[in-house]
């Protein structure tokens, strides 16, 4: 299947990683990924925070250019760019007096076609894929799966391709991959999201939360599929622990790296060496990589 | 009756209310002052103008005490309080609106830090089409936001190959000015 | 020819100020027809009422129109004198010149204009009214009542204890309904059981209550006084009249872990049971869909179990027992359907309820619903009225109410409020820290809803005497953090978060109506609001009527509604029941529907759009008896007189009287220029 | 003539008539009425038990007779004292609506509507919407051409679609 791409600034700065690991397995899932031409930045919260219009018309560029380019759906693996452009859709089809404002500030005539699909979604529509690709698979690795405030909610946006208050589509993925995900309460907290860098102290605060309580629950790695959430709970670790909020290494998965993994790929191509808390203890398990290939 | 009106033309005159109705579409005097949307607040416990007081002040008409609320510019549009919200408020999207009418204010309190982070952000963007990372660190610094508290780690962050340097500029540059000043002026208009 | 007399009032100043009631009166005089047109101050006054019966003699009026109020205000008034003057009473109507015309403008001329052309048209239609007699039908004076709970019970006892008989049909094993399953009551605190078995008992025992438990209603047909209803007598696999009642079956039924329904799944029963000691009947019943026998027909295999049967001395278990369907005529039908809660579990039947994922779906064992509670707190209860949490049976110290779940909450459940929760609420505390004294109870809540006699004083009395902790709030989020259940709240009243540890949380969930009232509603052509509870025909002035006529309403079927409610609305039923049983025959409004059988081609379009059912088919037969034609007939017992089958027959053959084709085409004619 | 509307300083003022229902709207009027709600006075009502009863014909003929403009209303859709009268009558609407564009009526001379005996305030919005819209829409003069004999006229046809098979 060929799907519109949109990898959005985070996953060409700071989470590349996320985008390599995607890349990386995408041939196996049948996924075709067809990057948006010239896209440019949803405008993340700060826009909608500043002007609403501005908050609908930066997506709404990007959905244009993959409607020029002929693409049916794209997806937006930041859970933020996902939040945005499917909220930018959904915003625009039900307010005919916005979609004229749109057509007209982006000086084209957009139809609003393109579907928007979280990282999620695409995954559980892969799941069979991904079974059968498996071949390391992550016996005893106890995964947490998180998926913070966007991923899911709220449905009206989403479309309620997952359930926005007891979500099950990312374990499903974990457990293809051959993990087992922890029962845990705190995976629909929020990690303190735009924050990160202008109130350290509240993720701090946030994030150390939701790590204990993955601790708490046993669980050996946290899966994410969001590079702010990845940023606020692997980066963030070191202030947690300056400030005393947490002491523990815990390593902070993309869900496309634990399915790489399990289907065998090198950590080092799923950008596993780029995270700041090593993820040593998940790649150097008996089970899933051979010795030696842990970069 | 029928489909709400979409509209970005207000009158100072028209109760804030009714404005926030005229922006989002949303009726905040459904709110029944419950407190679950400020109950599953994660910043409740570092605010002192909540979810629920914030609708509160919207349907007393108290815009000036808006202006001052952290609770605005702290908000991590985590859109728990909207997705919890027995009665459809949303009061994510109304703290959307909120801050957009703020925006032209600039007395008070008001979070600059913040403010200025979202400003730089979107400089950032109107100027490259995309986030330069390392150019909204600077942009933010300079911009009146706090030193960036783990400036230490930036070196290693450089070393994990995660910030770029050097900005990248998208092609359609000029479509994103375009989009910035269509904006702009449609807010003027207002 | 016609001769028409016009009556314009003035209602004091109501009309006369804007309209010139005076010019009306000419300018109306000189319509062809009319030969009598006067004003006066006070038409529905006496002396106005007589001009008109006056009139009638000396001008030998054909038909009477009064310009004045709204017909839904004084038409019988009219059409008591126009009778009383000697004239057909339906060859009176009024023009309704007050609410329509000088009370809505300003504008003196424009009103007066206004008044004539009104009254005109009403002129014109008079002119084609015909003499009409009310409809005179036979009432059978026995009555239905659907639902055994205390709402039919009460209804039933009070039907038949006014001397008339009452068919009582109850979908369960057993009657008594909700209330059975109470502890105490509010506001007084009474043991429910204590104050509702010995009626049961005396329903049972009335000679004049037949009881049809474990039974449904399958169909109706009819109308008011002439109901025809179809009752399925579910299987039971017990023969009724052999069995004693000894209890000797449900011991040895070998199937013991059902979650019993009458414990809230708090208990457990077997596959033979009683619902609780005191059902009424007395008489067990075998679940077909638990039992090991029937569980093995289903397989296609052969009967094993049995045991029941070896166990009973009387031969009363029959395991191939059939539903048996029995026909009854009744002039009246109660429905007293009471209701069910919300569930708290994730799968809500209809899809815009959504159930609460943040409260876990119900997936917390200790956390249960009022009833539940109800269940814990009762003496003859699965844990003999100890407070035990249900995963390990420790007794909770720390007991959490949250209030309004499923209520007023569009978004996830109903937006109405359920009107009893807060006093159960209240109550709940009270029971629960009079059995635990040193455990402490906390309420979220939003508002306290508690307008009844004594129920404000009760639920401070929670707050102020008992100790009860009221936090105003709601709850964003519960889980489970080992064994305690963590809540995530806020209060709004000192504006601060609150996360706490409770050891159970009690769900006051929204009322409901009981599944299945559609259908029901719709074999009874009642009508009921978009959350499924039965519409009264006047929310003030007929709350216990229902839009069909003989069909009443009473209970938590028609809203949430507490006993003392529910009770005071089944004493009302009967009241309305006993009155239209006070009568042989009925008499009612002849604005109905007529076929023209000459024209009549039989095509039936009236048939399937007439609401009531009142269209019947009519064999034509030759004098050899024959069958020429089969023609529509309209049976004007039944018939309501909407007149949609007029508007739809294509080769208008039939005729609605009042509002025949003739009469409205010459109003529009009246209007033209 | 005697009955024609006063024309407001020579402008057009149309002429109204309303089918309404007896249980609902022609309540809801009445509730206008006691609530004293000021409203425009063209209207002239015919009260029928039910919307169901509303033959097509009887608008045909309404501008037949020179009424620029009708309004029909009834109960709403699940609150209808008959059930479902008001069912049948929405579903022949909607194919009266086509029928009417096929005449050559233009379909903002009619209101559908419905109004509760609890909407007075609904009934004169109505009313004044309705009179201020037809006011705009000037007379109308093309009755002419309708002088139809109602047992030719297609209502039949029309009405016999709506009933479900
Ligand atoms: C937790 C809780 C605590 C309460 N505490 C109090 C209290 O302290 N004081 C108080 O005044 N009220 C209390 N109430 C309210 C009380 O339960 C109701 O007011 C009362 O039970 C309503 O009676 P009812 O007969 O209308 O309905 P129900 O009790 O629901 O009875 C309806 C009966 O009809 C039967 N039925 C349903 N459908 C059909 C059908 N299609 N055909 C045949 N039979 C049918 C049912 O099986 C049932 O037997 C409480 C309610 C709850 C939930
Ligand atoms: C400001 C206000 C607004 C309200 N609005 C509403 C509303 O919008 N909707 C609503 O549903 N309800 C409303 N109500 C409530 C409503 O007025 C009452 O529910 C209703 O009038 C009660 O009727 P009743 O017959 O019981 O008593 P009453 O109306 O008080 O009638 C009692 C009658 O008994 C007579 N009487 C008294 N003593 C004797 C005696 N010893 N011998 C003979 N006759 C006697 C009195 O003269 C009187 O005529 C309102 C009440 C108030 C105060
Ligand atoms: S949850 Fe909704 S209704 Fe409740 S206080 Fe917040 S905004 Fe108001
Ligand atoms: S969106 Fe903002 S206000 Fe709402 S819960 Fe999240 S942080 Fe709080
Ligand atoms: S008949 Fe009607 S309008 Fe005339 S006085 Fe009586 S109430 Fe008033
Ligand atoms: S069925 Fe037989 S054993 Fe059971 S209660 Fe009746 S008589 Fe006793
Ligand atoms: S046959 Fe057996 S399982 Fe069935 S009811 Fe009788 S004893 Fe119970
Ligand atoms: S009665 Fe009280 S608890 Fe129940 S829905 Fe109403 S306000 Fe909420
Ligand atoms: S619709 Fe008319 S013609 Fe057809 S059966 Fe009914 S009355 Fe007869
Ligand atoms: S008038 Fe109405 S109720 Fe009577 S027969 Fe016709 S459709 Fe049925």
């Amino acid at each position: 299947m060929s799907i519109g791409y949109f990898p959005g600034c985070s996953l060409h700065g700071l989470s590349r990683e996320y985008d390599e690991s995607l890349k990386a397995i995408a041939p196996a899932l049948g996924l075709e990924l067809v990057e948006v031409n010239d896209w440019s930045c949803c405008g993340a919260s700060s826009a909608h925070s500043s002007s609403h219009l501005l908050g609908v018309a930066l997506p709404a560029r990007n959905l244009a250019q993959a409607e020029d380019q002929g693409i049916a759906e794209v997806v937006a693996p930041c859970a933020a760019c996902y939040a945005r452009l499917a909220a930018a859709r959904h915003e625009i089809a039900g307010d005919a007096t916005l979609a004229g404002h749109i057509n007209k500030v982006l000086a084209r005539d957009f139809r609003n076609s393109v579907k928007v699909r979280s990282i999620l979604e695409v995954m559980k529509g892969a799941l069979p894929a991904i079974g059968s690709k498996v071949t390391h698979p992550l016996k005893d690795l106890k995964v947490a799966c998180y998926y913070g405030c966007l991923l899911v909610r709220p449905v009206e946006v989403t479309g309620g391709y997952d359930d926005p208050e007891d979500p099950s589509s990312m374990e499903a993925v974990c457990k293809a991959a051959g993990a087992t995900p922890v029962k845990w309460n705190r995976r629909l907290d929020c990690c303190g999201g735009g924050l990160s860098m202008s109130r350290t102290g509240s993720v701090v605060r946030l994030g150390a939360a939701i790590l204990k309580d993955a601790k708490a629950a046993g669980a050996d790695a946290i899966v994410v599929a969001c590079p702010m959430c990845h940023s606020n709970l692997d980066f963030r670790q070191k202030a947690m622990a300056q400030r005393g909020a947490w002491d523990g290494e815990m390593p902070i998965l993309f869900l496309t790296q634990v399915v790489g993994l399990a289907m065998g790929l090198d950590a080092k191509a799923l950008g596993l060496g780029r995270h700041f808390v090593r993820t040593d203890s998940v790649t150097t398990r008996p089970a899933p990589v051979a010795a030696g290939e842990v970069g | 009756m029928g489909s709400h009106e979409h509209s970005h033309e207000h009158s100072a005159a028209q109760p804030l209310a009714t404005r926030i109705q005229h922006m989002t579409g949303l009726n905040p005097l459904k709110c029944y002052q419950c407190g679950k949307c400020s109950a599953g607040c994660p910043m409740a416990t570092e605010t002192t103008t909540r979810p629920h007081d914030v609708m509160r002040l919207v349907a007393r008409d108290q815009l000036d005490r808006l202006t001052d609320a952290d609770g605005l510019w702290l908000c991590l549009t985590c859109e728990t309080c909207t997705s919890r919200c027995p009665n459809g408020c949303d009061p994510a999207r109304t703290m959307d609106a909120l801050r957009e009418i703020l925006a032209a204010r600039t007395n008070g309190k008001n979070h600059n830090a913040i403010r200025a982070f979202h400003r730089s952000f979107l400089t950032q963007v109107r100027n490259h089409g995309r986030l330069f990372e390392m150019g909204l660190i600077m942009s933010y610094k300079l911009g009146g936001g706090p030193m960036f508290a783990d400036v230490t780690t930036t070196p290693s962050v450089l070393a994990r190959g995660k910030l770029g340097l050097a900005p990248h500029n998208v092609k359609g540059l000029e479509e994103i000015r375009r989009i910035f000043e269509a904006c702009a002026a449609q807010e003027d208009g207002a | 020819m016609a001769r028409i007399g016009v009556f314009v009032c003035h209602c004091g100043e109501n009309i006369g100020r804007t309209v010139d009631c005076a010019k009306v009166a000419e300018l109306c005089g000189q319509v062809p027809g009319v030969v009598h047109s006067v004003d006066y101050k006070y038409m529905c006054s006496d002396p106005g009422q007589q001009m008109v019966k006056a009139a009638i003699a000396e001008k030998g009026l054909t038909g009477v129109v009064v310009a004045a109020c709204s017909p839904h205000m004084h038409e019988k008034t009219f059409r008591r004198a126009t009778a009383g003057g000697g004239l057909n009473p339906f060859l009176c109507e009024m023009a309704n010149v007050r609410e329509h015309c000088s009370w809505i403008h300003e504008d003196r001329d424009a009103a007066t204009v206004k008044a004539v052309d009104i009254t005109k048209t009403i002129v014109e239609k008079v002119k084609r009214n015909v003499p009409l007699s009310t409809i005179r039908i036979p009432v059978t004076r026995r009555a239905l009542v659907i639902g055994g709970g205390i709402a039919g019970i009460q209804a039933a006892l009070d039907i038949a204890d006014g001397g008339r008989e009452v068919i009582l049909v109850e979908k369960d094993p057993s009657i008594g309904g909700h209330m059975s399953q109470l502890s105490e009551t509010f506001p007084t605190l009474d043991c429910s059981q204590c104050i509702l078995t010995p009626r049961m008992v005396e329903v049972y025992q009335h000679p004049r209550i037949k009881l049809y438990s474990y039974s449904e209603v399958e169909s109706v047909e009819g109308y008011i006084g002439n109901f025809k209803v179809k009752i399925r007598r579910k299987a039971r696999s017990i023969d009724e009249d052999k069995c004693n009642g000894c209890g000797a079956c449900t011991k040895t039924c070998p199937n013991k872990k059902i979650p019993s329904e009458f414990d809230c799944g708090l208990g457990k029963r077997t596959a033979i049971y009683v619902p609780f000691p005191q059902a009424v009947p007395n008489l067990p019943t075998i679940d077909r869909a638990k039992c090991l026998l029937f569980m093995n027909r289903a397989k296609g295999r052969p009967d094993t179990c049995k045991k029941c049967a070896e166990a009973c001395s009387k031969e009363a278990i029959d395991f191939d027992q059939v539903d048996r369907f029995v026909t009854e005529d009744v002039g009246a039908i109660v429905v007293a359907t009471g209701y069910q809660l919300y569930t708290i579990g994730k799968d809500q039947a209809k899809p815009n309820i959504k159930g609460y994922g943040e409260y876990g779906y119900g997936t917390i064992p200790d956390v249960i619903d009022g009833l539940q509670f109800e269940r814990l707190a009762s003496a003859s209860g699965p844990t003999s009225g100890k407070i035990q949490r249900p995963s390990d049976g420790k007794e909770p110290k720390r007991i959490v109410f949250l209030q309004c779940i499923g209520s007023r909450d569009p978004q996830k459940g109903m937006d109405y409020c359920s009107k009893i929760c807060c006093m159960y609420v209240a109550k709940h505390t009270m029971l629960y820290h009079h059995k635990v004294h040193d455990g402490q109870a906390t309420v979220f809540y939003m508002d306290i809803r508690a307008a009844g006699k004594g129920y404000d004083e009760f639920s401070r009395r929670a707050i102020e005497e008992e100790g009860a902790r009221y936090i105003r709030g709601r709850v964003s989020k519960m889980w489970r953090d080992g064994d305690v259940i963590k809540i995530q709240g806020f209060d709004t009243l000192a504006g601060e978060p609150i996360e706490m540890d409770a050891d159970m949380v009690v769900l006051a969930t929204a009322m409901r109506p009981q599944p299945g009232i559609d259908s029901l509603a719709q074999k009874l052509s009642v009508s009921y609001d978009q959350h499924g509870f039965i519409n009264e025909a006047h929310p003030k002035l007929r709350p216990v009527e229902t839009n069909t006529a003989g069909v009443y309403v009473a209970g938590a079927c028609q809203a949430p509604r507490d006993i003392p409610d529910a009770v005071a609305m089944a004493s009302a039923t009967a009241s309305k029941v006993l009155g239209l049983f006070a009568n042989e025959m009925l008499e009612r409004e002849p604005t109905v529907a007529r076929v023209d059988e000459s024209s009549c081609a039989g095509c039936f379009h009236c048939e399937r759009v007439c609401a009531y059912g009142a269209v019947e088919h009519k064999e034509i037969k030759d004098r050899a008896g024959n069958v020429l034609r089969v023609i529509a007939y309209v049976n004007p017992g039944v018939c309501q007189g909407c007149g949609t089958c007029q508007a739809t027959c294509p080769s208008k053959s039939v005729e609605l009287a009042g509002f025949t084709d003739e009469q409205i085409w010459s109003e529009i004619q009246a209007l033209g220029v | 003539m005697d009955s024609a509307t006063p024309a407001a300083a020579g402008g057009f003022e149309p002429r109204i008539t309303a089918f309404v229902c007896n249980w609902c709207t022609y309540t809801g009027a009445d509730l206008a009425g006691t609530s004293r709600l000021q409203m425009a006075s063209n209207v002239r009502i015919i009260r029928l038990p039910c919307t169901g009863r509303i033959d097509p014909m009887f608008m045909i003929k309404a501008f037949e007779r020179g009424a620029d403009g009708v309004i029909v209303s009834g109960c709403h859709p699940a609150d209808c004292h008959y059930n479902a009268g008001n069912y049948h009558a929405r579903r022949r609407f909607a194919i009266f609506r086509e029928l009417i564009q096929f005449l050559g009526i233009d379909t903002g001379r009619i209101t559908f509507s419905w109004v509760s005996a609890s909407e007075g305030a609904k009934w004169r919005d109505i009313v004044n919407d309705t009179v201020t819209r037809v006011r705009g829409l000037g007379p109308f003069t093309a009755y002419r051409k309708l002088v139809v004999d109602p047992a030719t006229v297609p209502a039949a046809k029309v009405t016999s679609k709506e009933v479900p098979a």
